[in-house]
């Protein structure tokens, strides 16, 4: 069995097996209510050089109210998966990033992001550890089973591997080179359902992204819901949990949480107010007023929904087709 | 009767769509793959399997997705699982087609959407390899689309994001990527491209309508192999832009 | 990086993964019509030799009728992933079994299988492979996703590890003893289901347990389903589909499928049925008799539910709360 | 009053549901540890979150499951899942009790459910590992339940189908089994049994009602460490005994 190759970046996180285990075991088992704001999920959980992660990506499914939050209370020195879009580029434009495991952030149809050229390139983001999307959801994998790496043939052959923090092996099975990925535990994963009970029992239509192995990777969980229903709602359909209560430290109780991106079956992406960020982070200036306006002016969830405006809520609700029960 | 008009980015879709017969699976991506393959749908592959990395497998692709992830990408799909599932069943053969992208590529197919530069002090820094690296790996063909110059056809991509025939023949298989995988083809505004079987570097099989060889190669940074009879790849068809602007994209999002 | 250990026993099936690839490559993936009898899905894709596997066992969501129809038409020298009740007992106490990767063969409340115990102790199965019951599905997995093997830190340090096909290396990351498990890629995979349309694309309610991973380490797939519903059905539910139709070679409408086990929601387990399996499986003699009698005397399933009657299939059902939409 | 009559089964029962308290998770397997996880729920322990093998978490154990994947191990349950993603969540800590079987136990609280005689030309052939050594891998505190003779308790299990503490102090870690996990009791007919902390073998903590020390050295196969103070595990009271009897195992499936 050979050593064959090592990526030449280091690990922006300890694989700490043993650890893991440990908080896994502290964690309350019983049924304690989380609910609470995202004021104080975020200060509650997310300290200053947290390693964090984020599902699904910025213009779909994803924690923005609790991203706006952590923007607002100014938590730095952040280290982060960088698999992502308006999410990350809100933490990158407001200059709380300092390391990235990176596979993907940008604009999608919009293009690169401004926002990660300038602080990469001014070199304020120390490090970029580089991977595919498969292999950061794979991380989160390796993390959830409780092991130590994953072996994949992604990345083989590639400078993404030579700038990874990876390693090729000779498979003691087959002698074939396999590329072994380290698991990634993270310190606090933020994720968006569709509906929560109070104690964190979650649940999500449609696509689950990595929504699974992103919870089972994360020391502390949070959790923001379109909807908090009742338990018994949850009992009923136990099959389309995808999260169960026991993983979660904190529930959040965010409609159009996912604002401006889209929720799917209940509303969808805000294209003019996606493209207001698309324009502001072109500057550092301009992304610093949206900031400002969007996020430091406003002091919660409820007052940026308010600045959405009812109706174009309702026009972004009237825009998708509902899920026929 | 004249040839309808059309713009490069209808070119490019009709081209790439033509690329996918009916009753096949292929990694689609955001942009340009996703409207050639609606188009491919509507027009002779009614049964193509558009997979879409963050889980919507088999979706009608009646309303063009804007996101890999957003809710069209698994539209009335016979599945919707996630981003593992979906490249799991590409690391284990499933998957024939792969549509990539990039700053750059080079003569083998490899490229570059990472950093322009040097990777730690980098002049531009691109947005990474997304699923790129990953559809690179797995599929068994893959089709890159790319404006073509000089500077995105290169010599030598400043870095490798996605493998493509490494450093020639054997190369994928010796760094243990699958057997029998890799690049397929490249469509370009100026040509259709290949791959010469034995040496794997890229070699021209057709010109774009009133492209001519000449300017292909003025605009690759690299020496490109000819094929033995160079074709010419048909105008975008009054059909194929009618759907396309009436049915695949009506609220011109992309074209 | 070091190899630690090896278990003794060779791999009862080897892990082609190109082979893998290629098959799966040359899979039809239109929409085809695959629906047919037990008898033409056995004939058709089941040979004497191949290494099967069943999901999810004896008592609980197992395709009995596919079962019943392998000893109907006594094809033999089978490979088996063991983890099962009734339906690895049919197979054994009908002496089609050659050779064992072993995790579970018993008769849960009424202990161990007596079948078991004749075909291996009287050596007519030439070996028995050990594995833990996660070990197993741990093994579909790492087929499912294409890689030769999957680390784990379960069978460490035991003698299963020792009579198994497992390796122990030190991981090349934190330097502890890992257990690496073999992919098991099956010639074959058998799973019943709730319901499937005629393509394939196949949905469960309750647990999952193997389910989506045997389906993906299958080379051939043969899916039984209480009920055959139109394709529409599913589509409406996306996220339910566990098993895409493209995986899938035949397609078998079997209601009742898994008497005298259960399907839940649907039908209880038949109790006296079973019993009347534990009573007949204690001597070989009373195997061969029930084996006559419940399969070679009857000619198909709806043969054997006429005999079970449907005066009792109606008790079963009323036995079970059915489930609220 | 006078104690009231109760039959072995139901005191292995009513002593395993006592080592279990409230708010905590327990991966139950069939039988017996399935009624201990019942009772318990009804008796100290509402909030015992109940972990079956093939998918369910957080069942109410009103109806008694006869198997471990049947619909009563996910009845009105949190999450209805799969084996892989249970026994992960056990490999990542998140599992405190599992209960444990088998036909042999050491003095180092190895169990042995696979082989009795040579493993290649057993004697007998047992289920096998089943659930077992992926439980005594992976909980914090496993818990045994046995029938006490010297048949069961032996000096050396012909085959170690799942690890206890194997050769002794440090010998799990070495293995590479989770830092801190291991046997933590053994409920027998005869006895309750814990593991010395220093040698890590087994020793006596109390007797069962009318059950004496010297009874207990008997029915052992080994030399069994004594407690300082062995305690008498009091007899099931008549309100655990109305519960199990009315409530937990009205049809008195296993009592």
């Amino acid at each position: 069995m050979k050593l064959i190759q090592e990526g030449i970046a280091p690990l922006l996180q300890p694989i700490d097996l043993e650890g893991f285990r440990e908080s896994n075991r502290a964690k309350p088992k019983g049924m304690v209510d989380k609910r609470m704001s995202e004021a104080e999920a975020v200060r509650t959980f997310i300290h200053p050089g947290d390693y964090i992660g984020t599902e699904l990506y910025g213009s779909v499914r994803c924690p923005m109210s609790l991203t706006r939050e952590i923007v607002r209370q100014g938590i730095g020195d952040l280290r982060l998966a960088g698999q992502g879009v308006l999410e990350l580029d809100l933490l990158l434009a407001a200059g709380l990033v300092k390391a990235l495991d990176i596979t993907y952030i940008g604009l999608e149809v919009y293009g690169v992001s401004n926002a990660l050229r300038r602080e990469v390139e001014s070199g304020r983001v120390e490090r970029c550890v580089e991977w595919s999307n498969a292999a950061l959801a794979w991380r989160f994998k390796a993390a959830a089973m409780g092991v130590p790496f994953l072996p994949v043939r992604s990345m083989l052959g590639s400078d993404t591997l030579k700038y990874s923090a990876a390693k090729v092996i000779e498979c003691p099975f087959t002698g074939e080179p396999l590329c072994l990925l380290p698991a990634l535990i993270l310190d606090v994963g933020l994720i968006h359902v569709h509906r929560a009970d109070k104690y964190g029992n979650a649940q999500i239509d449609g696509i689950s992204g990595f929504a699974a192995e992103l919870a089972r990777a994360s020391r502390r969980l949070l959790i923001s819901a379109e909807q908090i229903v009742p338990t018994e709602e949850i009992r009923a359909r136990p099959e389309k949990t995808i999260i169960p209560y026991y993983l979660v430290d904190a529930v959040v109780e965010a409609p159009f949480g996912s604002h401006p991106g889209e929720m799917c079956y209940l509303y969808e992406r805000d294209e003019p107010a996606i493209r207001a960020w698309v324009e502001a982070s072109q500057e550092s200036e301009s992304a610093r007023a949206y900031l400002q306006e969007y996020i430091h002016n406003l002091p919660d969830h409820a007052a940026y929904l308010e600045r959405v405006g009812e109706a174009r809520m309702q026009e972004l609700q009237a825009m998708v087709p509902g899920r026929e029960s | 009767m004249s040839e309808p008009e059309y713009n490069p980015s209808e070119l490019l879709i009709c081209s790439a769509a033509r690329l996918m017969p009916d009753s096949t699976t292929a990694f689609i991506g955001t942009g340009i793959p996703m409207l050639a393959a609606s188009l491919a749908q509507k027009m002779h592959a009614p049964n193509l399997v558009a997979i879409f990395e963050f889980g919507g497998t088999g979706a009608i692709l009646d309303a063009l997705p804007l996101a890999v992830g957003e809710r069209r990408s698994f539209h009335r799909a016979v599945a919707a699982s996630g981003i593992l599932d979906i490249v799991e069943t590409a690391q284990r053969g499933f998957v024939e087609y792969g549509f990539l992208g990039g700053a750059q590529i080079d003569p083998y197919g490899n490229l570059n959407s990472t950093t322009i530069g040097d990777h730690d002090q980098p002049k531009v820094r691109l947005p990474g390899s997304g699923g790129g690296n990953d559809v690179g790996s797995h599929c068994w063909r893959t089709i890159a689309i790319m404006r073509h110059d000089k500077r995105r056809f290169v010599e030598k991509a400043d870095f490798i994001t996605t493998p493509g025939y490494l450093t020639g023949p054997g190369s994928r298989e010796e760094a243990g990527l699958p057997r029998g995988s890799g690049p397929y083809r490249v469509v370009s505004n100026l040509a259709i491209l290949g791959y010469e079987p034995e040496s794997k570097r890229m070699q021209l099989l057709a010109t774009q309508p009133g492209v001519t060889v000449e300017q292909v190669l003025e605009n690759t940074g690299f020496e490109l192999l000819l094929a033995d009879e160079i074709a010419s790849n048909p105008a975008p068809s009054a059909e194929e832009l009618r759907l396309l602007r009436e049915e695949v994209d009506r609220d011109r999002l992309y074209i």
